[in-house]
């Protein structure tokens, strides 16, 4: 991998961290109102994925999905706008932090019900075969999201008419307050799968090479014809479920193991190649790290003071981006009434009768 | 013109769009190789190839669920729901998926969907699969829903619901799909949701729709050899619905009376009266009257069924007791 | 007696069937170990072990439907639908089992089955959040329902449907959870689908539920400030509704307004409406007027948000409109 | 296997077929209206597996269950009667053909939605868990059902919790007329338990004795707090889907192929002792035959003088049920509104207001 590509990836994923954190103290100032889910600790599962995939492909996600929005080009003054409910949101106000839209990006949107990203994208991939193209349609939804009936309905329809569809299973091992073992009787999610004969394998959600190279290789499968392919990324959110929530459900131990994990922090390492010492690698019992070290040895990718000038020029994006949502005018009812009614068009549905 | 069943009327419309449209296919349990449980896509698979016509698994979620997703994608689906009990599990696909994503997204994605399924009391079919359930759908936000009563309606209105780029629910009538009706495909349909005087009658206004139509007719022809001109309006759509036409006919009336076969409690007919009480108030002479469905599970046993739905009898009598004002005194 | 926020009256309630009665148990998304989203469940799990509070998977129609198996079998199930959005997905348990089985059985089946929810428009949860769907079920045979206002209705209705033999509905609501209000669980019980006149008044009846009591209730003070004065009937049931106390109250004000959250097209106040024009049509001096929601998906935005729902401004112009007659000329 | 219980199996499978080819006479006489769908072809499932079951388990089935019913010791007549619509019927006429109850012999119903079998059985078997007590619930489902979200839904949750039931699958190959193969991704149904780990097997639906005796295993594991267990039996239906369905979306030759391995004519060739011949064998290229006649040469249950009296017996018990039917009162709408308020008793909904 090049210096570029890497710092890409690095790139995207401290965006993601700064953007989270921005609309996290936002939404502590009351400036943002609402649900607001967000994703720090899962960033090398977004940013490994969307790296693999082309701009002509398809992404739907769900209501935990700035970051998804984000990586795939979505300016962040738009999504920062849209958490803010203001007219220059990308979806003018209209959906909120858990209904970012954007249809040149082909962002098929934040689905808020759980397991409605699997029925949508079944209907992407269905209209993509349709017409012969070589485009993917790239499926996110969570651990939780895999015992909805729609999973189950849609990779069966998935795997019956072969429809290019890479499901990506972001596992952050709770639904809610609920662990993965008290709402699945089966706990390796791609293991469900087999159930319709659609090829899958885990990777390290915690590692964006790892990530990024299962989604490549996925994702090539898919596009030379294969069928759906199925993606299980294990991962962990440092916060609680949505800022609405303490996550004292989770004992502190856990937490603090995973932070350890942190991919931000795995790929700041990686690229600034501060070699983690003997005693790092030893206390940890997390073949991520030991990966990441091995990978590390090689590296050369950036030095210290670039670094700080990525974090630097990230910042400032993020800032305006907050600034930029501040500022802007809110929608009027009379945009909400057009958003209903514009695809409308000249569509007459009652004469005015004399 | 020729004369033909509903069901053939909607073959057409189906088999005209699919040719007309590469964008426009379907998709539902046996709508292929069986030809559609009610024959609507009878001879399509054939025509058109398993692509766009598209026999499916029982999943009706996740099927309505892929006409949306494949709308998104500018595809123009339309899915067919075996009957409207079933599409009680597909309301996450209806009611927040298609009715919401084009307003969620800020208009940027239209939703050229088009639902068909049939509703109403059948013969005998028990209780979960006689439901009624359009007063469900016609309060959703960012729906719309049509109810052919005539073979020539249902050619126009699917055909027009197809081309909609608004997600279109077309209530089709179990009983209706073998009534015979003209079809003419070169005429030029009225607006897709635009009400019809069917009769038109002096002493009092029948609002009604889908198979109610036909029942309205047939009671309106009895109480003319009585002497009771009842005028009859066809509804044609539930969402919107054409309040004009009915303000028009119920000022010149004075009486309303709404006939659905749907239960009682919370029907369509509550919308309707409660709308046309308020523009019409000082137009009526008497309270508006509904006749509709008992507030029951439909009863197996055919003649509680039958009773349990309104019959030419129960018609007659509210119109009877509607133009004496036998309901509570004189205005 | 004390004051209590309405989620501790409902908790309390909770408390109190699980340990009268060892047949009752809960099932719902985090409704254990999370205690509950809106914290019904708080400290339950601890109290009664699993078997009786049971956190489940993202399966809102099969844990739904585990409601109904267990019911068949004598048990009282109390299912936690974390919010009346997802209920959408439990409609084939809900409609199609719960409310048939007992009527489809001949009536060997009893359905002690409570199922609760908040619906509602909360604060900027988007258009798949914050639905009001109440419509969809009222009208359903066999199904009842109950909206409770304060946490002492919520506290009595929650008992109470936990102790009927038929499926039960309690319609919470997601700004109510945090409101407070007295509790006396010594106090005897009103019978659980009866309306409550809330407030008295001789101008005008305002008919309300769930959340816009409070919201009626603080229009009538306004309103009182300018000498007019609105009687608040509080229907604390969407099914049955008690028709009675309505009709009464119309009878002495002639006026009557209906104040609901939800959009204006097929909700309940169409019923309302539909049915106290027919009975109480001799006795309105204005026709019945509705002030509702926007029949629109609701916005993200706050201000939009609000809008979107009534308001104590458009509360009183609609009274005041009614009491002046404004709207169409004298009777 | 001794010969009352031989004789027992054969008994309720002529019934079986006695009882669905007067229906389908009296359907086509226009005494019976509706969707009636019928059993014959599919006896040995119903058979096999009730005869495995004890009284104290209960039964969830579809509305083809008319022989589920029978075989669980509901009489014919009132079955029959509830074809019929009449009072008399086991649902009071209120149900009809899709759907009996009978909570006397904890017979929960037939449900006419694909899928809602799954749920029920789920909270059946939940409320039998709950009281620690030794029965089963046995849950019934076609090859189509198993598309459902229901299904998965309520397997995830049966396993997760080891919930006692057991999962049948009769697998007929056809959703009305939509073949296994463009239904499913995977045509094995039994592969699709292993997405929640439960165990599952696979037996020959059209031969009684095998469905039997992997019934029975599989109950004794659900009795014996091993979880659920999912069995599916491969058969066929020689009628249309309903009495609607001309079923002409099937090859001829399929159909007279599966005729030929008739479970019930393959039962009374074995209680009657009357051996397959060589040629016979030969010509057959099913082993469900071959078992069935190797086992046949042990036999000795029934002559063939025996075997008459018996069809003659299950004739006239079916003729009676008709008979009682057709003469029996029709409900009234009192009796309706009764089976809808009957269970309110004395509760207060009202208060009569002065
Ligand atoms: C159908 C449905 N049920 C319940 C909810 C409430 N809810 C929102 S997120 C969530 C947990 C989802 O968990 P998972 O799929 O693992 O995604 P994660 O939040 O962990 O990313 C739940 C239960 C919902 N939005 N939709
Ligand atoms: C949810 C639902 N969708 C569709 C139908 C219509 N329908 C009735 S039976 C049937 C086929 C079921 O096939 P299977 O489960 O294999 O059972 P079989 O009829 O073969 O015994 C269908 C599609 C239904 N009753 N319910
Ligand atoms: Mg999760
Ligand atoms: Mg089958």
């Amino acid at each position: 991998m090049d210096n570029t590509h890497m710092t890409g990836l690095l790139r995207d994923m401290l965006r993601a961290r700064a953007f989270e954190e921005a609309a996290a103290q936002s939404y502590a100032q009351g400036e943002i109102v609402g649900f607001l889910h967000l994703y720090p600790g899962e960033e090398a599962v977004a940013v490994g994925v969307l790296h693999a995939a082309e701009p002509g492909d398809y992404i739907v996600s769900t209501y935990r999905e700035h970051v998804h929005a984000l990586v795939r080009g979505i300016p962040a003054r738009a999504i920062m706008a849209e958490l803010y409910g203001k007219k220059t949101g990308v979806s003018a106000g209209m959906g909120g932090s858990m209904h970012i839209f954007d249809r040149e990006r082909r962002f098929l949107g934040g689905y808020a019900i759980v397991g409605e990203t699997l029925p949508i994208a079944l209907g992407a991939a269905y209209a993509v075969a349709y017409r012969r193209l070589p485009e993917a349609v790239l499926c996110f939804f969570g651990d939780g999201a895999v015992n909805q009936g729609t999973f189950h309905e849609s990779l069966n329809m998935a795997a019956l008419w072969r429809l290019p569809i890479l499901f990506v299973c972001e596992n952050n091992h709770y639904q809610i307050g609920t662990e993965i073992h008290r709402h699945s009787a089966i706990t390796d999610v791609y293991k469900r799968a087999c159930g319709y004969g659609i090829p899958a394998e885990q990777a390290d959600g915690m590692d964006v090479l790892a990530v990024h190279a299962a989604a490549r290789r996925l994702l090539d499968r898919v596009r030379g014809g294969d069928g759906p392919q199925f993606l299980e990324l294990s991962t962990y959110r440092f916060r609680g479920h949505s800022m609405a929530d303490p996550g004292t459900y989770r004992p502190q131990a856990e937490v603090k193991a995973h932070e350890a994990a942190d991919p931000i922090a795995a790929a700041i390492h990686e690229i600034s190649l501060s070699y983690p010492s003997r005693a790092e690698l030893a206390a940890s019992d997390r073949d991520s790290l030991k990966r990441f070290a091995d990978h590390c040895c090689q590296g050369g990718h950036l030095d210290d003071a670039a670094l700080k000038r990525l974090q630097a020029e990230v910042q400032a994006e993020i800032d305006d981006a907050v600034r930029h949502a501040r500022e802007s005018p809110a929608p009027t009812l009379d945009d909400a009434w057009d958003a209903l009614l514009r695809n409308r068009r000249f569509e007459t549905l009652l004469e005015n009768l004399p | 013109m020729s004369n033909v069943l509903y069901w053939q009327a909607l073959n057409e419309a189906m088999d005209a769009e699919l040719a007309a449209d590469e964008t426009v296919f379907t998709v539902g349990e046996d709508v292929g190789l069986y030809g559609g449980t009610y024959r609507v896509t009878e001879g399509l698979l054939a025509k058109y190839g398993e692509w766009r016509v598209r026999d499916t698994p029982i999943s009706e979620n996740s099927f309505t669920g892929l006409g949306v997703g494949a709308a998104l994608l500018g595809l123009r689906p339309v899915v067919e729901i075996m009957t409207i009990n079933f599409a009680l599990l597909a309301m996450d696909a209806i009611v927040n998926m298609a009715a919401k994503i084009p307003f969620m997204s800020g208009g940027q994605f239209p939703m050229p969907l088009t639902i068909r399924m049939p509703g109403g009391v059948a013969r005998q079919l028990g209780a979960q699969h006689s439901q009624r359930l359009e007063a469900m759908l016609m309060g959703i936000p960012g729906l719309r829903m049509v109810v052919p009563a005539t073979p020539q309606d249902a050619y126009w209105q699917l055909r027009q619901a197809i081309r909609s780029d608004d997600p279109i629910i077309v209530l089709e009538h179990e009983l209706l799909y073998f009534r015979t009706g003209e079809l003419d495909e070169t005429a030029v349909a009225p607006p897709l949701h635009q009400a019809r005087v069917s009769r038109p009658g002096r002493d009092l206004t029948c609002i009604t729709y889908s198979r109610m139509v036909s029942l309205a007719l047939e009671t309106a022809e009895a109480l003319a050899a009585e002497g009771i001109e009842m005028e009859v309006v066809d509804l044609r759509s539930l969402a919107p619905i054409d309040w004009k036409t009915c303000e028009q006919s119920v000022s010149r009336t004075h009486r309303c009376l709404i006939v659905e076969e749907d239960n009682e409690c919370g029907g369509v007919g509550a919308e309707i009266t409660a709308t046309l009480q308020a523009r019409s108030f000082f137009q009526l002479d008497a309270p508006i009257r509904r006749v509709a469905g008992l507030d029951l599970p439909t009863p197996f046993n055919g003649a509680l069924e039958a009773q349990s739905i309104p019959q030419k009898k129960d018609v007659v009598q509210a119109a009877k007791e509607l133009v004496t004002n036998a309901t509570g005194g004189v205005s």
